[in-house]
Protein backbone atom coordinates (compact mmCIF):
# COMPACT_ATOMS: atom_id res chain seq x y z
CA UNK A 1 0.00 0.00 0.00
CA UNK A 2 1.39 3.50 -0.82
CA UNK A 3 -0.11 5.82 0.68
CA UNK A 4 -0.36 9.97 0.85
CA UNK A 5 -1.21 11.59 4.15
CA UNK A 6 -1.21 15.21 5.07
CA UNK A 7 -0.45 14.54 8.93
CA UNK A 8 2.80 13.66 10.50
CA UNK A 9 3.66 10.02 9.88
CA UNK A 10 4.18 7.44 12.36
CA UNK A 11 6.84 5.61 12.00
CA UNK A 12 6.72 2.78 14.79
CA UNK A 13 3.08 2.63 13.43
CA UNK A 14 3.74 1.86 9.56
CA UNK A 15 6.52 -0.48 10.68
CA UNK A 16 4.29 -2.57 12.89
CA UNK A 17 2.38 -3.56 10.10
CA UNK A 18 5.18 -5.43 8.58
CA UNK A 19 5.97 -7.02 11.46
CA UNK A 20 6.22 -11.16 10.15
CA UNK A 21 7.81 -14.01 11.62
CA UNK A 22 8.95 -14.82 8.22
CA UNK A 23 10.86 -11.39 8.26
CA UNK A 24 14.55 -11.62 9.12
CA UNK A 25 15.40 -8.47 7.63
CA UNK A 26 13.80 -4.73 7.39
CA UNK A 27 15.53 -2.31 5.47
CA UNK A 28 13.63 1.33 6.38
CA UNK A 29 14.05 4.43 3.81
CA UNK A 30 13.14 7.67 5.22
CA UNK A 31 13.57 11.11 3.20
CA UNK A 32 14.17 13.69 5.73
CA UNK A 33 13.42 17.89 5.04
CA UNK A 34 17.20 19.56 4.61
CA UNK A 35 18.20 22.82 5.56
CA UNK A 36 20.38 23.36 2.24
CA UNK A 37 19.22 22.28 -1.59
CA UNK A 38 22.22 23.24 -4.13
CA UNK A 39 23.35 25.97 -1.99
CA UNK A 40 20.32 27.74 -0.98
CA UNK A 41 19.05 27.81 2.76
CA UNK A 42 15.83 26.16 3.08
CA UNK A 43 13.25 26.73 5.88
CA UNK A 44 10.76 24.82 5.07
CA UNK A 45 9.46 22.35 2.49
CA UNK A 46 6.00 22.10 0.97
CA UNK A 47 4.55 19.04 -0.72
CA UNK A 48 1.40 18.58 -3.11
CA UNK A 49 0.66 15.36 -4.73
CA UNK A 50 -2.05 14.57 -6.93
CA UNK A 51 -3.21 11.85 -4.57
CA UNK A 52 -5.65 9.77 -6.25
CA UNK A 53 -3.12 8.79 -9.27
CA UNK A 54 0.20 8.88 -6.62
CA UNK A 55 -1.56 6.38 -4.90
CA UNK A 56 -2.54 4.04 -7.73
CA UNK A 57 1.20 5.03 -9.55
CA UNK A 58 2.57 4.16 -5.89
CA UNK A 59 0.94 0.77 -5.54
CA UNK A 60 2.42 -0.20 -8.94
CA UNK A 61 5.80 0.51 -8.07
CA UNK A 62 5.24 -1.49 -4.93
CA UNK A 63 3.64 -4.58 -6.58
CA UNK A 64 6.49 -3.90 -9.47
CA UNK A 65 9.15 -4.80 -6.60
CA UNK A 66 7.28 -7.54 -4.86
CA UNK A 67 7.95 -8.95 -8.41
CA UNK A 68 11.31 -8.16 -8.85
CA UNK A 69 12.65 -9.22 -5.40
CA UNK A 70 12.22 -11.46 -3.29
CA UNK A 71 10.11 -9.72 -0.42
CA UNK A 72 7.26 -10.45 1.98
CA UNK A 73 6.08 -7.42 2.57
CA UNK A 74 6.22 -3.25 1.77
CA UNK A 75 4.54 -0.38 2.76
CA UNK A 76 5.20 3.63 1.97
CA UNK A 77 3.50 6.56 2.25
CA UNK A 78 4.29 10.15 1.41
CA UNK A 79 3.67 13.48 3.55
CA UNK A 80 2.11 16.20 1.95
CA UNK A 81 1.33 19.80 3.08
CA UNK A 82 4.22 22.08 5.21
CA UNK A 83 6.99 20.70 6.54
CA UNK A 84 9.85 21.38 8.61
CA UNK A 85 13.13 21.28 8.64
CA UNK A 86 13.87 17.50 9.94
CA UNK A 87 10.77 16.07 9.50
CA UNK A 88 9.64 13.16 7.54
CA UNK A 89 8.45 13.67 3.74
CA UNK A 90 8.07 10.06 3.02
CA UNK A 91 8.91 6.79 4.37
CA UNK A 92 9.30 3.17 2.40
CA UNK A 93 9.53 0.25 4.58
CA UNK A 94 10.39 -3.56 2.88
CA UNK A 95 10.89 -7.20 5.14
CA UNK A 96 11.93 -9.68 3.64
CA UNK A 97 13.75 -13.25 4.42
CA UNK A 98 17.05 -12.08 3.65
CA UNK A 99 18.68 -8.44 3.80
CA UNK A 100 19.90 -8.14 -0.07
CA UNK A 101 16.45 -8.40 -1.91
CA UNK A 102 15.19 -5.73 0.86
CA UNK A 103 17.86 -3.57 0.41
CA UNK A 104 17.47 -3.89 -3.13
CA UNK A 105 13.84 -3.64 -3.58
CA UNK A 106 13.74 -0.54 -0.72
CA UNK A 107 16.22 0.88 -3.21
CA UNK A 108 13.86 0.22 -6.36
CA UNK A 109 10.55 1.74 -4.47
CA UNK A 110 12.11 5.20 -3.80
CA UNK A 111 14.22 5.52 -7.08
CA UNK A 112 10.68 4.77 -9.26
CA UNK A 113 8.71 6.99 -6.48
CA UNK A 114 10.77 9.94 -7.27
CA UNK A 115 10.83 9.67 -10.98
CA UNK A 116 7.45 8.26 -11.13
CA UNK A 117 5.40 9.53 -8.52
CA UNK A 118 2.98 13.15 -9.02
CA UNK A 119 4.08 14.48 -6.32
CA UNK A 120 5.85 17.70 -6.79
CA UNK A 121 8.01 20.28 -3.54
CA UNK A 122 8.77 23.88 -3.48
CA UNK A 123 11.46 25.00 -1.10
CA UNK A 124 10.65 28.20 1.07
CA UNK A 125 13.98 30.08 1.50
CA UNK A 126 15.48 32.15 4.33
CA UNK A 127 15.54 35.29 1.72
CA UNK A 128 11.83 34.30 1.69
CA UNK A 129 11.80 33.37 -2.06
CA UNK A 130 10.17 29.67 -3.06
CA UNK A 131 10.68 27.49 -5.70
CA UNK A 132 9.06 24.74 -7.34
CA UNK A 133 11.41 21.75 -7.80
CA UNK A 134 12.64 20.70 -10.90
CA UNK A 135 10.72 22.97 -12.80
CA UNK A 136 12.84 25.54 -13.70
CA UNK A 137 12.75 26.29 -17.44
CA UNK A 138 15.53 25.86 -19.41
CA UNK A 139 17.68 26.92 -16.45
CA UNK A 140 15.94 30.66 -16.41
CA UNK A 141 14.91 30.39 -12.77
CA UNK A 142 11.56 31.64 -13.50
CA UNK A 143 9.71 29.52 -11.37
CA UNK A 144 11.27 30.98 -8.23
CA UNK A 145 8.42 33.28 -6.96
CA UNK A 146 8.61 36.31 -4.12
CA UNK B 1 -15.73 21.90 -29.63
CA UNK B 2 -15.53 19.40 -26.50
CA UNK B 3 -15.58 20.14 -23.06
CA UNK B 4 -13.13 18.88 -20.36
CA UNK B 5 -12.22 19.69 -17.04
CA UNK B 6 -8.83 20.43 -16.17
CA UNK B 7 -6.99 20.10 -12.66
CA UNK B 8 -3.89 21.97 -12.02
CA UNK B 9 -1.20 21.32 -9.48
CA UNK B 10 1.98 22.65 -8.60
CA UNK B 11 3.93 25.65 -10.33
CA UNK B 12 0.61 25.26 -13.22
CA UNK B 13 -2.02 25.67 -9.84
CA UNK B 14 0.01 28.39 -9.13
CA UNK B 15 0.28 30.40 -12.23
CA UNK B 16 -3.17 29.50 -13.75
CA UNK B 17 -4.54 30.49 -9.94
CA UNK B 18 -7.25 27.78 -9.45
CA UNK B 19 -7.46 24.37 -8.85
CA UNK B 20 -9.34 23.22 -11.96
CA UNK B 21 -11.50 25.16 -14.49
CA UNK B 22 -14.00 23.47 -17.47
CA UNK B 23 -12.95 24.32 -20.65
CA UNK B 24 -13.92 24.08 -24.15
CA UNK B 25 -11.38 23.60 -26.89
CA UNK B 26 -10.79 22.66 -30.27
CA UNK B 27 -7.63 20.21 -29.37
CA UNK B 28 -7.58 16.68 -29.99
CA UNK B 29 -4.92 15.49 -27.27
CA UNK B 30 -3.29 16.59 -24.28
CA UNK B 31 -0.11 18.21 -26.09
CA UNK B 32 -2.71 20.35 -28.21
CA UNK B 33 -4.35 21.14 -25.02
CA UNK B 34 -1.31 22.20 -23.11
CA UNK B 35 -0.11 24.65 -25.79
CA UNK B 36 -3.32 26.43 -25.95
CA UNK B 37 -3.73 26.99 -22.30
CA UNK B 38 0.17 27.63 -21.94
CA UNK B 39 -0.19 30.45 -24.28
CA UNK B 40 -2.95 32.17 -22.89
CA UNK B 41 -1.97 31.99 -19.18
CA UNK B 42 1.71 32.13 -20.02
CA UNK B 43 2.99 29.17 -18.94
CA UNK B 44 6.55 28.76 -17.88
CA UNK B 45 7.06 25.12 -18.39
CA UNK B 46 8.19 24.06 -21.92
CA UNK B 47 5.13 21.31 -23.48
CA UNK B 48 8.13 18.75 -23.42
CA UNK B 49 8.63 18.48 -19.86
CA UNK B 50 5.03 17.86 -18.75
CA UNK B 51 3.55 14.37 -19.06
CA UNK B 52 -0.43 14.16 -18.81
CA UNK B 53 -3.11 11.92 -17.27
CA UNK B 54 -6.74 11.70 -18.10
CA UNK B 55 -9.17 10.65 -15.90
CA UNK B 56 -6.38 9.38 -13.24
CA UNK B 57 -4.48 7.35 -15.65
CA UNK B 58 -1.23 8.38 -17.32
CA UNK B 59 -1.57 8.98 -21.16
CA UNK B 60 0.89 9.75 -23.93
CA UNK B 61 0.54 13.00 -25.48
CA UNK B 62 -1.30 11.53 -28.74
CA UNK B 63 -4.49 10.02 -26.56
CA UNK B 64 -7.78 11.42 -28.30
CA UNK B 65 -9.62 13.61 -25.86
CA UNK B 66 -13.12 13.15 -25.27
CA UNK B 67 -15.80 15.04 -24.30
CA UNK B 68 -15.84 14.61 -20.35
CA UNK B 69 -12.58 14.06 -20.03
CA UNK B 70 -11.05 14.98 -16.63
CA UNK B 71 -7.09 15.77 -17.54
CA UNK B 72 -4.14 16.74 -15.43
CA UNK B 73 -1.29 18.00 -16.82
CA UNK B 74 1.84 16.70 -14.65
CA UNK B 75 4.91 19.13 -13.90
CA UNK B 76 8.01 17.33 -13.37
CA UNK B 77 8.06 14.80 -10.62
CA UNK B 78 10.21 15.79 -7.10
CA UNK B 79 8.70 13.94 -4.55
CA UNK B 80 11.00 12.05 -1.94
CA UNK C 1 29.33 3.65 17.67
CA UNK C 2 28.86 0.20 17.59
CA UNK C 3 27.03 -1.03 21.17
CA UNK C 4 26.75 -4.68 22.19
CA UNK C 5 23.61 -4.62 23.95
CA UNK C 6 22.03 -7.41 26.96
CA UNK C 7 18.69 -5.78 26.74
CA UNK C 8 15.50 -4.78 23.39
CA UNK C 9 17.30 -2.33 21.53
CA UNK C 10 14.75 1.44 21.35
CA UNK C 11 14.86 1.81 17.75
CA UNK C 12 13.20 5.27 18.27
CA UNK C 13 16.09 6.58 20.57
CA UNK C 14 19.03 5.11 18.48
CA UNK C 15 17.25 6.97 15.69
CA UNK C 16 16.77 9.88 17.30
CA UNK C 17 20.41 10.29 18.01
CA UNK C 18 21.07 10.30 14.25
CA UNK C 19 19.17 13.48 13.57
CA UNK C 20 20.73 16.41 11.55
CA UNK C 21 19.21 18.98 9.85
CA UNK C 22 22.08 18.43 6.80
CA UNK C 23 20.89 14.64 6.61
CA UNK C 24 18.11 14.25 3.63
CA UNK C 25 18.26 10.51 3.71
CA UNK C 26 17.88 7.79 6.37
CA UNK C 27 18.44 3.99 6.11
CA UNK C 28 17.78 1.27 8.65
CA UNK C 29 18.60 -1.83 8.77
CA UNK C 30 16.93 -4.24 11.32
CA UNK C 31 17.91 -7.58 11.51
CA UNK C 32 14.92 -9.93 12.94
CA UNK C 33 14.28 -13.72 14.89
CA UNK C 34 12.85 -15.43 11.83
CA UNK C 35 11.08 -18.87 12.70
CA UNK C 36 12.37 -20.81 9.98
CA UNK C 37 16.22 -21.48 9.13
CA UNK C 38 17.55 -23.73 6.09
CA UNK C 39 14.23 -25.43 6.89
CA UNK C 40 13.64 -26.27 10.75
CA UNK C 41 11.62 -24.50 12.79
CA UNK C 42 13.59 -22.04 15.41
CA UNK C 43 11.82 -20.83 18.26
CA UNK C 44 13.90 -18.43 19.86
CA UNK C 45 17.79 -17.27 19.08
CA UNK C 46 20.72 -16.66 21.52
CA UNK C 47 23.81 -14.57 20.94
CA UNK C 48 26.28 -14.66 22.22
CA UNK C 49 29.55 -11.64 22.07
CA UNK C 50 32.55 -10.96 22.74
CA UNK C 51 31.91 -7.50 23.62
CA UNK C 52 35.20 -5.74 24.19
CA UNK C 53 36.62 -6.71 20.48
CA UNK C 54 33.09 -6.68 19.09
CA UNK C 55 32.68 -3.20 19.84
CA UNK C 56 36.04 -2.58 18.98
CA UNK C 57 35.34 -4.12 15.47
CA UNK C 58 32.05 -2.75 15.16
CA UNK C 59 33.65 0.81 15.74
CA UNK C 60 36.34 0.17 12.76
CA UNK C 61 33.72 -1.33 10.16
CA UNK C 62 31.57 2.17 10.95
CA UNK C 63 34.40 4.08 10.59
CA UNK C 64 35.29 2.56 7.05
CA UNK C 65 31.81 3.03 5.78
CA UNK C 66 32.65 7.01 6.49
CA UNK C 67 35.62 7.16 5.03
CA UNK C 68 34.24 5.10 1.73
CA UNK C 69 30.94 6.57 1.67
CA UNK C 70 29.50 10.10 1.78
CA UNK C 71 27.64 9.90 4.96
CA UNK C 72 26.96 12.27 7.84
CA UNK C 73 26.62 9.87 10.94
CA UNK C 74 25.83 6.21 11.73
CA UNK C 75 24.96 3.78 14.63
CA UNK C 76 24.78 0.25 14.85
CA UNK C 77 23.73 -1.99 17.57
CA UNK C 78 23.59 -6.14 18.44
CA UNK C 79 21.76 -7.38 21.28
CA UNK C 80 22.76 -10.49 23.13
CA UNK C 81 21.23 -12.74 25.09
CA UNK C 82 17.82 -14.90 24.44
CA UNK C 83 15.60 -13.18 21.66
CA UNK C 84 12.13 -14.40 20.91
CA UNK C 85 10.46 -14.76 17.17
CA UNK C 86 10.23 -11.75 15.61
CA UNK C 87 12.80 -9.50 18.16
CA UNK C 88 15.30 -7.32 16.92
CA UNK C 89 18.59 -8.34 17.14
CA UNK C 90 20.84 -5.95 15.31
CA UNK C 91 19.89 -2.37 14.53
CA UNK C 92 21.97 0.14 11.65
CA UNK C 93 21.38 3.39 10.87
CA UNK C 94 22.93 5.79 8.26
CA UNK C 95 22.12 9.37 7.64
CA UNK C 96 23.58 11.21 4.16
CA UNK C 97 22.67 14.31 2.72
CA UNK C 98 21.87 11.36 -0.40
CA UNK C 99 20.33 8.13 -0.56
CA UNK C 100 23.15 6.77 -2.56
CA UNK C 101 25.61 6.50 -0.30
CA UNK C 102 23.48 5.87 2.93
CA UNK C 103 22.13 2.54 1.09
CA UNK C 104 25.69 1.57 0.17
CA UNK C 105 27.40 2.58 3.59
CA UNK C 106 23.96 0.92 5.70
CA UNK C 107 24.80 -2.63 3.73
CA UNK C 108 28.50 -2.07 4.10
CA UNK C 109 28.13 -2.52 7.46
CA UNK C 110 25.72 -5.10 8.16
CA UNK C 111 27.92 -7.13 5.80
CA UNK C 112 31.03 -6.56 7.34
CA UNK C 113 29.44 -7.14 10.90
CA UNK C 114 28.25 -10.24 10.05
CA UNK C 115 31.86 -11.51 8.48
CA UNK C 116 34.04 -9.47 11.28
CA UNK C 117 32.07 -9.02 14.05
CA UNK C 118 32.88 -11.80 16.99
CA UNK C 119 29.29 -12.77 17.20
CA UNK C 120 27.40 -16.17 17.63
CA UNK C 121 24.58 -17.71 17.27
CA UNK C 122 22.92 -20.45 18.36
CA UNK C 123 19.08 -21.53 17.35
CA UNK C 124 16.71 -23.58 19.90
CA UNK C 125 14.24 -25.47 17.29
CA UNK C 126 10.56 -27.15 18.17
CA UNK C 127 12.39 -30.35 18.54
CA UNK C 128 14.03 -29.05 21.57
CA UNK C 129 17.70 -29.46 19.52
CA UNK C 130 20.32 -26.38 19.70
CA UNK C 131 22.85 -25.57 17.61
CA UNK C 132 25.29 -22.94 17.23
CA UNK C 133 25.19 -21.56 13.39
CA UNK C 134 27.97 -21.78 11.15
CA UNK C 135 29.74 -24.42 13.51
CA UNK C 136 28.88 -27.27 12.06
CA UNK C 137 31.68 -29.15 11.49
CA UNK C 138 32.53 -30.57 8.00
CA UNK C 139 28.61 -30.82 8.07
CA UNK C 140 28.77 -33.65 10.11
CA UNK C 141 25.96 -31.67 12.38
CA UNK C 142 28.10 -32.40 15.49
CA UNK C 143 27.40 -28.91 16.84
CA UNK C 144 23.63 -30.01 17.53
CA UNK C 145 23.08 -30.79 20.88
CA UNK C 146 19.87 -31.97 22.95
CA UNK D 1 56.66 -22.73 29.47
CA UNK D 2 54.82 -19.62 29.96
CA UNK D 3 51.19 -18.92 31.35
CA UNK D 4 48.13 -17.57 29.35
CA UNK D 5 44.90 -16.97 30.54
CA UNK D 6 42.05 -18.52 27.89
CA UNK D 7 38.41 -17.07 27.47
CA UNK D 8 35.82 -19.59 25.60
CA UNK D 9 32.45 -18.48 23.73
CA UNK D 10 29.78 -19.92 21.91
CA UNK D 11 30.40 -23.81 20.91
CA UNK D 12 33.86 -23.76 22.47
CA UNK D 13 32.60 -22.34 26.18
CA UNK D 14 30.34 -24.93 25.72
CA UNK D 15 32.38 -27.91 24.37
CA UNK D 16 34.97 -26.81 27.45
CA UNK D 17 32.40 -25.98 30.03
CA UNK D 18 33.83 -23.20 31.46
CA UNK D 19 33.97 -19.68 30.98
CA UNK D 20 38.00 -19.20 31.27
CA UNK D 21 41.08 -20.56 32.27
CA UNK D 22 44.55 -20.12 32.77
CA UNK D 23 46.59 -22.48 31.36
CA UNK D 24 50.55 -23.60 31.09
CA UNK D 25 51.71 -24.54 27.82
CA UNK D 26 54.66 -24.96 25.50
CA UNK D 27 52.72 -23.51 22.52
CA UNK D 28 54.10 -20.98 20.82
CA UNK D 29 51.53 -19.27 18.68
CA UNK D 30 47.46 -19.42 18.44
CA UNK D 31 47.35 -22.45 16.67
CA UNK D 32 49.49 -24.90 18.34
CA UNK D 33 47.58 -23.22 21.57
CA UNK D 34 44.38 -24.57 20.02
CA UNK D 35 45.46 -27.79 18.53
CA UNK D 36 46.44 -28.75 22.11
CA UNK D 37 43.46 -27.98 23.97
CA UNK D 38 41.52 -29.18 20.74
CA UNK D 39 42.58 -32.31 21.35
CA UNK D 40 42.63 -32.37 25.12
CA UNK D 41 38.76 -31.04 25.23
CA UNK D 42 37.59 -32.92 21.77
CA UNK D 43 36.88 -29.20 20.31
CA UNK D 44 34.58 -30.32 17.41
CA UNK D 45 35.80 -27.16 15.35
CA UNK D 46 38.74 -27.37 12.95
CA UNK D 47 41.32 -25.57 13.37
CA UNK D 48 41.60 -23.59 10.19
CA UNK D 49 37.62 -22.02 10.83
CA UNK D 50 39.35 -20.57 13.81
CA UNK D 51 40.71 -16.90 14.57
CA UNK D 52 42.74 -15.53 17.20
CA UNK D 53 42.62 -12.62 19.63
CA UNK D 54 45.25 -11.80 22.20
CA UNK D 55 44.62 -9.08 24.57
CA UNK D 56 41.28 -8.31 22.77
CA UNK D 57 42.96 -7.56 19.39
CA UNK D 58 42.88 -10.07 16.50
CA UNK D 59 45.89 -11.76 15.96
CA UNK D 60 47.26 -14.02 12.88
CA UNK D 61 47.71 -17.69 14.12
CA UNK D 62 51.41 -17.39 14.29
CA UNK D 63 51.84 -14.53 16.44
CA UNK D 64 54.43 -15.24 19.48
CA UNK D 65 52.72 -15.96 22.42
CA UNK D 66 53.89 -14.30 25.47
CA UNK D 67 53.88 -15.22 29.14
CA UNK D 68 50.44 -13.58 30.67
CA UNK D 69 48.74 -13.39 27.41
CA UNK D 70 44.73 -13.40 27.37
CA UNK D 71 43.76 -15.09 24.39
CA UNK D 72 40.49 -16.15 22.41
CA UNK D 73 39.81 -18.36 19.93
CA UNK D 74 36.91 -17.21 17.94
CA UNK D 75 34.32 -19.57 16.22
CA UNK D 76 33.21 -18.33 12.90
CA UNK D 77 31.31 -15.59 13.14
CA UNK D 78 27.03 -15.30 12.82
CA UNK D 79 26.00 -12.14 14.18
CA UNK D 80 23.26 -10.25 13.09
Amino acid sequence: MFKILNTPLQVSDLKQTLHNHQAGACITFEGWVRDINEGKKVLRLEYEAYAQLAEKEGAKILAEARERYSIINTLACHRVGLLDLGELAVWVGVVAEHRGSAFDACRYIIDETKARVPIWKREHYSDGARAWINCANRGDHKNVTR
Amino acid sequence: MIKVRIKYFAILREQRGLDEEIVSTRAINPIQLYLEIATKHKFTLAPDRIRAAVNDEFVTQDYALVDGDSIVFLPPMAGG
